[in-house]
């Protein structure tokens, strides 16, 4: 049952905390933090609880797992398990869920109620989809997270939130529904073969396929995964959603609804459909090259900070799927690691943004004007630090991720790797131009800027420490993944 | 044993990186120099101590290895926090904290009147600790932290003074050229680890060398692209293009990350994996190719430069072209015998380039200045051991040692040797003339402005300390030729780095060669008395001259390096990129929502509000449909 | 027999085309009416009795006299007839002529073309279309009266004179 | 009883739906145009049960039957139009309730 709790304490926290809007004072804060606190110490004990399961190779990779009937005429079931890869991605998500709510504390005035139970009911449907083992559930979370992100972008964005709104449903539900196609054809055929109509993972799994049908229907799953995640050139939706969604909004996209695309293509692609998937490589591969250093050039001719970052979003995602293609136990350590230091470097540099619009009422960084560091060094240096580590700086995490992606990436195809070691200058490009146009300079004359005060320097500290932490030690996770990606890789040699 | 003491040589300037970071808002502003010097200074007595013990009762087995903990294992990868001494590292180690505690307490004054004064030490530290980082690494992943730290800290301190946007787009530069090469070199990494499985530096180069034959092409690339990691690093052509914009930084900051640390670990890196670049013959002798050339046209560059600073980054360049083409030929302890006396005697010209400097009010320019011998005689004292050294006057200098080991060997060299040394020979004299325009030019005549200010305490003992080194650090090793036969450093360096080509012949030719090599120095030093100082109106008319003109703008540009590749890679890069700044892939989508648009905007026009407009559609519609299913 | 079908059939096709061209709409009702009562032989002569019946009492009966009541109601006089006049010039009458023709000749087409062999035509009594409306058809029986339910209520709300609001 | 070719029956079912057509393409009456729908109802029907009587089945008549309910139905519902339609443009010209288009 912890797993259900796991869902069902965000989703608690979040009518709670509409309820709370009603009164005067930051009840529906308070709410928030402490239903994501509590949620994180339940993920947390099951990291403890389950240390001998984690330590033992070739063990079940599965830590636990729920299953109860919901619809069983067409065999869909409440399907719910974990395993490491999973659990890093809950832990990810409700440490982010937490940052996001101490970024909005000011920021957001308006419909403080209706706004956390938006957040928190995202942060639910981003768990549910990591927990899901049911396809039709996993379905049915992807589309639950949507519609609460829908809301926070479509009420508390900034100027183009309808328009960035409005793209950013249409390509995720379009492609969503491939994805519904797929896994009803994919249920359908196991029910030829095995004269049971199931939903489950388990089942599906060692479903055999004519390369034809095998190629589209992971087409449709991983399309689906790859506008999310996002790939080029399907990445359009990213930078309008990210720059015109609050800071907590852009913080939980970066950090955590992108990533549910990076764990479906670990969890899905290559397990359900290994031989599709590995003729379908050549071309990801050289997609996700094209997305590392098209992401970093287009980010270094932007002009709104927001924007940049957003399109370091995607050279960034261009790291994951390359790790994910490559299919080896390096390149997928590299995928998680890149995940989680990804969700907090960008999720931090989102936060810094807000801070800097909060203050300036500007994203443009033409017209911060510069000179930012002799006004406010500390928001400078944590700037700094983030695009640091965002240009992956070894010693911060970004680095871990991209070394172990482009090491394992390296055994499939040199080639496409030199290439993507290209982007690495690129990075050295865009994000120290951000850093000259935001912080260095001479600032304007009368330019009035609080520095970070105690509650951002907080959040963004812990943010440095993860991240720092990562970087030099990054085995606890590295270990609490190698059980799940040693049983996906096994998954796909069936 | 002291050896387990190591780590604590790269950690003490970490403590205090950390502790000025983390603190620096509570403490005054002698707290930070004292916590910035101090931690170097403590890092440097432990590094002494450690070398004395090394020097005397040297580890059995020529090396030590001490393990902190475990970075990451996953599969077959393991990396460690693992530090390995031996002679090398050694050298560098005493390099990097000798010459780093010096330009520290030089800075402390220096620097004092800087606003960002916290943040000065705190990267000085950082960068200080990620060298020792560098050159203590027994694994190539932390090599390369320490490869990338460096190359940050070199970033933030050119950058220092970040008002101004010039140092800012030197920073930049210095630090997306290097990454060019430190992109190599990660792919260089990531095939060795591929193909040998580990990141250990020792049991790496064994297996290659007993795994790759001579010349295969694996090894080819793999040294190539170290290589290239090297050449980026070292300001080596082609990426020399960011040390002379790096002057925009600090003069301590020029002296110590880009004259005396930073730039050699090119150098440094080529000698830890000299196994590899044998084993590609083709690429050593690439780097030895690359360093002659590179040397020669970087001292013409630095012959026309009015800079003082901009004169020094070019000899700077010029001096690892040295070391190159040692390296290339296999002497590799002349190349870090020179890499040793060149960081002092080129600290020892940065620092009091940066007095006379100061004196004159951010002067930079040589022709402004004039007849600072009488106005600052210790300073300028200082600054022409340093010139001498440089120069490598004969048998009071250091790098006339250390140099001429460096040509000895070349000219040993199998194959091209002989046109090596001539390249290094005619370096020589471009080299005495140019370091004594300056010093003619700047120190002696006729006063043209006035010192405001001498060095202070603190920063004389640093120039007294890196001149007297850059005077006798030369002795050490003393050619057989000279019949003193003192080989203390090649003796030191033998347990770490294979014997120099031996000469084919004996005789008189090694005294011979020393003797050309002496005349050379000589005779540049005598060349720019002529024209500089006996009658400068000769090298005003020399170069008067159309063609000289054009050769002189041409040299004073680097060659137009800068100017080719800001129109090969900088503004086709720019213009693209600006070009698509709204991102041409979305066209593909506001394209589909834009007809999708279009066509609703015509079909809406059918909607005309007419009733017998609509029924001729349906009947049209129906005539339609027959017609389809009633044709065949 | 056959004589009557074709006589029928010329008058209902006849008094139809004037129904098209009379400018008065009274006229115009009246020749529908008798092409009504053409068209209820014709289902009498082919053996439709009950067609025929329901054709002369709902159609001519029921819905013809609603037109006529609410054509009085208009209370269209010679002013409408010249207003028809103005509207029916050959320009206006092009377009929708050669579309009605081309439907026309399609149709024709598939009915020559489709005509397998000439058969007589078999009478069919009001037992058995009451047997088949009210055992197979039953469901559509009650959706139609459904339907004439719904029409019954949106003619009365349509059919009440404006709301004060609007007047 | 008649030997009347089914053909020519079907002819006439024809004639008749493209003259109700012409009446509701060509009049700007609304009045002739609801007269015109009828004309083609009615021809719609002749051919139902023309293709009963074919058969001998009864299910032609019956659709005739279900026509003529949603004739009723539609006239009194399209009558109910006109008079509104006269009573807000005070006209019966077609065209005139135009402006209603969204």
């Amino acid at each position: 049952m912890t797993l259900a709790w796991l869902i069902a304490i965000p989703l608690g926290g979040a009518v709670l905390a509409w309820l709370a809007g009603g009164f005067a004072g930051p009840w529906p804060r308070l709410i928030a933090l402490a239903a994501l606190a509590l949620d994180l110490a339940l993920a947390l004990s099951l990291c403890w609880n389950h240390p001998l399961s984690l330590a033992l190779p070739g063990n079940d990779s599965w830590l636990m797992r729920l299953d109860l009937p919901w619809i069983p005429r067409f065999g869909i079931s409440l399907l719910l398990a974990v395993d490491g890869l999973s659990l890093i991605l809950v832990l990810l998500t409700l440490v982010l869920g937490l940052v996001s709510v101490a970024a909005s504390w000011t920021e957001i005035r308006a419909r403080v109620g209706f706004f956390h139970f938006n957040l928190l009911a995202t942060l639910a449907g981003v768990i549910g989809v990591f927990l899901a083992l049911d396809l039709f559930l996993f379905f049915f979370f992807w589309e639950v997270m949507l519609i609460p992100m829908y809301f926070l972008i479509g009420i508390w964005g900034h100027e183009n939130r309808v328009y960035s709104t409005l793209k950013f449903f249409i390509f995720t539900q379009a492609s969503g529904l491939l994805m519904l196609l797929s896994i009803v054809a994919l249920a359908l055929v196991h029910q030829r073969q095995s004269g049971v109509l199931s939903f489950s993972y388990f089942d599906l799994l060692g479903t055999s396929l004519a390369p034809d049908s095998a190629l589209l229907l992971m087409l449709g799953f991983f399309l689906a995964f790859a506008v999310k995640l996002p790939m080029v050139p399907f990445h359009t939706w990213l930078p309008d959603a990210h720059t015109d969604a609050p800071s907590a909004g852009s913080v939980i996209l970066a950090g955590v609804l992108l990533k549910s695309g990076a764990y479906g293509l670990l969890r899905f692609i290559t397990p359900l459909f290994p031989e599709a998937a590995a003729q379908f490589t050549p071309v990801v591969m050289a997609l996700a090259v094209i997305g590392i250093l098209y992401g970093g050039l287009v980010a270094f001719a932007q002009s709104d900070f927001k924007r940049l970052v957003a399109y370091t979003s995607i050279s960034h995602m261009g790291f994951v799927l390359l790790g994910v293609f490559a299919w080896n136990e390096l390149a997928l350590q590299g995928v998680v690691v890149q995940i989680i230091a990804h969700g907090l470097s960008t999720g931090a540099l989102f936060i810094i943004a807000g801070a800097l619009q909060e203050r300036l009422h500007t994203r443009e960084l033409a017209r911060m004007g510069g000179g930012i560091w002799s006004l406010a060094p500390r928001l400078s240096a944590v700037g700094l630090f983030f695009a640091l580590a965002s240009l992956g700086l070894p010693g911060l995490a970004n680095f871990i991720g991209e070394f172990l992606v482009l090491a394992g990436a390296y055994q499939t195809s040199a080639g496409v790797t030199a290439v993507a070691a290209a982007g690495l200058v690129v990075a050295a490009i865009y994000a120290l131009w951000l850093v000259q146009q935001a912080f260095h300079g001479v600032a304007p004359q009368g330019l009035a800027l609080a520095d970070l005060d105690a509650r951002e320097m907080t959040v963004l500290g812990v943010m440095i420490g993860l991240v720092v932490w990562l970087g030099v030690n990054p085995q606890p996770v590295l270990n609490l993944a190698a059980p799940a990606l040693d049983g996906l890789q096994q998954l796909a040699n069936i | 044993m002291i050896y387990d003491a190591l780590w604590l040589v790269p950690l003490l300037p970490l403590i205090g990186f950390v502790c000025l970071t983390l603190l620096g808002g509570w403490l005054s502003r002698r707290a930070m120099a004292v916590l910035g010097v101090g931690s170097v200074a403590l890092a440097t007595a432990l590094a002494f101590t450690i070398g004395y013990t090394f020097l005397t009762r040297p580890p059995a087995t020529g090396h030590c290895t001490e393990v902190i903990g475990s970075w990451l294992a996953v599969g077959n990868l393991h990396v460690r926090f693992g530090l390995y001494l031996d002679a090398l590292a050694l050298v560098m180690m005493l390099v990097v904290t000798g010459v780093g505690l010096l330009i520290h307490l030089y800075s402390a004054t220096f620097m004092a009147a800087d606003s960002g004064y916290r943040r000065y030490f705190a990267y000085l530290n950082l960068f200080v600790a990620s060298m020792l980082m560098l050159v203590l690494a027994d694994n190539l992943l932390l090599l390369y932290l320490g490869w990338e730290m460096v190359g940050l800290c070199s970033y933030l301190l050119i950058g220092h003074d970040y008002a101004d946007p010039v140092n800012g787009r030197a920073a930049r530069k210095a630090f997306v050229v290097t990454r060019i090469g430190d992109a190599a070199l990660l792919v260089g990494l990531l095939l060795l680890l591929a193909h040998w499985g580990t990141l250990q530096i020792q049991p790496l180069l064994g297996l290659a060398a007993q795994g790759w034959a001579n010349g295969s092409a694996l090894a080819t690339v793999a040294a190539a692209l170290l290589l290239t990691g090297a050449v980026g690093k070292s300001a080596q052509l082609p990426l020399q293009v960011w040390l002379p914009d790096a002057m925009a930084g600090p003069t301590p900051v020029s002296a110590l990350i880009h004259a005396a640390t930073m730039v050699t670990a090119g150098v440094y890196l080529i000698a830890r994996l000299h196994t590899l670049f044998e084993l590609a013959p083709a690429v050593q002798h690439a780097v030895a190719a690359l360093g002659a050339l590179t040397l020669l046209l970087a001292s013409c560059s630095a012959l026309l430069q009015r800079d003082i600073k901009r004169i020094l980054a070019y000899s700077t360049i010029s001096q690892i072209g040295y070391m190159f083409l040692a390296l290339g030929v296999g002497a590799y302890a002349a190349a870090l015998f020179h890499l040793m006396t060149h960081a002092c005697f080129k600290a020892v010209l940065f620092l009091s380039a940066g007095v006379v400097i100061n004196a004159l009010d951010e002067e930079h320019d040589i022709y402004h200045m004039g007849g600072l011998g009488r106005q600052l005689p210790g300073t300028s004292l200082a600054f022409l051991t340093g010139a001498a050294s440089l120069a490598a006057l004969p048998l009071v200098s250091a790098g006339f040692y250390s140099k001429g080991l460096i040509l000895a060997q070349t000219w040993n060299a199998p194959g091209m040797g002989v046109w090596l040394w001539t390249g290094g020979i005619l370096g020589t004299l471009l080299t005495a003339i140019y370091i004594f325009r300056a010093f003619f030019v700047a120190f002696l005549g006729r006063p043209k402005s006035h010192a405001r200010c001498g060095a202070t305490a603190a920063e004389a003992v640093a120039l007294v300390v890196l001149a007297a080194l850059s005077v006798t650090a030369g002795f050490v090793e003393i050619p057989a030729g000279l019949g003193g036969g003192v080989q203390a450093f090649t003796g030191l360096v033998a347990s770490a780095l294979p014997p120099g080509p031996q000469p084919a012949h004996t005789g008189n030719l090694p005294a011979l060669l020393e003797l050309i090599a002496s005349l050379t120095a000589v005779a540049g030093v005598l060349t720019a008395y002529y024209f500089f100082r006996y009658r400068p109106p000769a090298a005003t008319a020399a170069g008067a001259h159309p063609i000289t003109a054009a050769v002189g703008r041409l040299w004073q540009s680097g060659w137009g390096f800068d100017w080719a590749y800001e129109r090969l890679f900088v503004r086709p890069l720019v213009m693209f990129t600006r070009a698509n700044r709204h991102d041409a892939v979305d066209a593909l989508f506001t394209g589909i929502a834009a007809g999708s648009r279009a066509l609703h905007r015509g079909l809406s026009r059918t909607q005309t509000g007419r009733v017998r407009w609509y029924a001729a559609g349906i009947a049209c519609g129906s005539f339609i449909l027959i017609a389809l299913m009633v044709l065949p | 027999m056959n004589m009557i079908f074709y006589l029928a059939a010329l008058v209902a096709i006849s008094s139809t085309a004037l129904v098209v061209t009379s400018r008065n709409a009274i006229h115009a009702l009246l020749y529908l009416i008798v092409s009504l009562f053409a068209v209820a032989l014709i289902f009498y002569v082919i053996g439709a009795p009950l067609a025929a019946a329901l054709e002369v009492i709902i159609y001519a009966g029921a819905i013809m006299v609603l037109f006529v009541f609410v054509v009085m109601m208009l209370n269209l006089g010679e002013q409408a007839t010249a207003q028809e006049r103005r509207w029916l010039q050959p320009r206006i009458w092009f377009g929708p002529a050669v579309l009605a023709a081309l439907l026309l000749a399609e149709l024709l087409y598939v009915i020559v073309a489709g005509a397998s062999g000439e058969r007589t035509i078999a009478p069919v009594s009001a037992h058995d279309v009451g047997m088949s409306l009210f055992g197979a058809y039953l469901l559509a029986v009650e959706v139609s009266a459904m339907l004439l339910l719904a029409a019954l209520v949106g003619a009365y709300h349509l059919g009440q004179r404006m709301s004060s609001a609007e007047d | 009883m008649a030997e009347i070719p089914l053909t020519h029956g079907l002819l006439l079912a024809v004639i008749l739906f493209a003259l109700g057509l012409l009446t509701v393409l060509a009049r700007r009456n609304v009045v002739f145009i609801l007269m015109g729908i009828e004309i083609m109802l009615n021809a719609a029907g002749l051919a139902f049960v023309l293709g009963g009587a074919r058969w001998g089945a009864p299910d032609g008549q019956v659709l005739f039957i279900l026509i003529l309910a949603v004739a009723a139905a539609e006239v009194s519902v399209g009558l109910a139009l006109v008079l509104q339609l006269h009573h807000r443009f005070g006209s019966v010209d077609v065209d005139a309730a135009r402006q209603m288009r969204g």
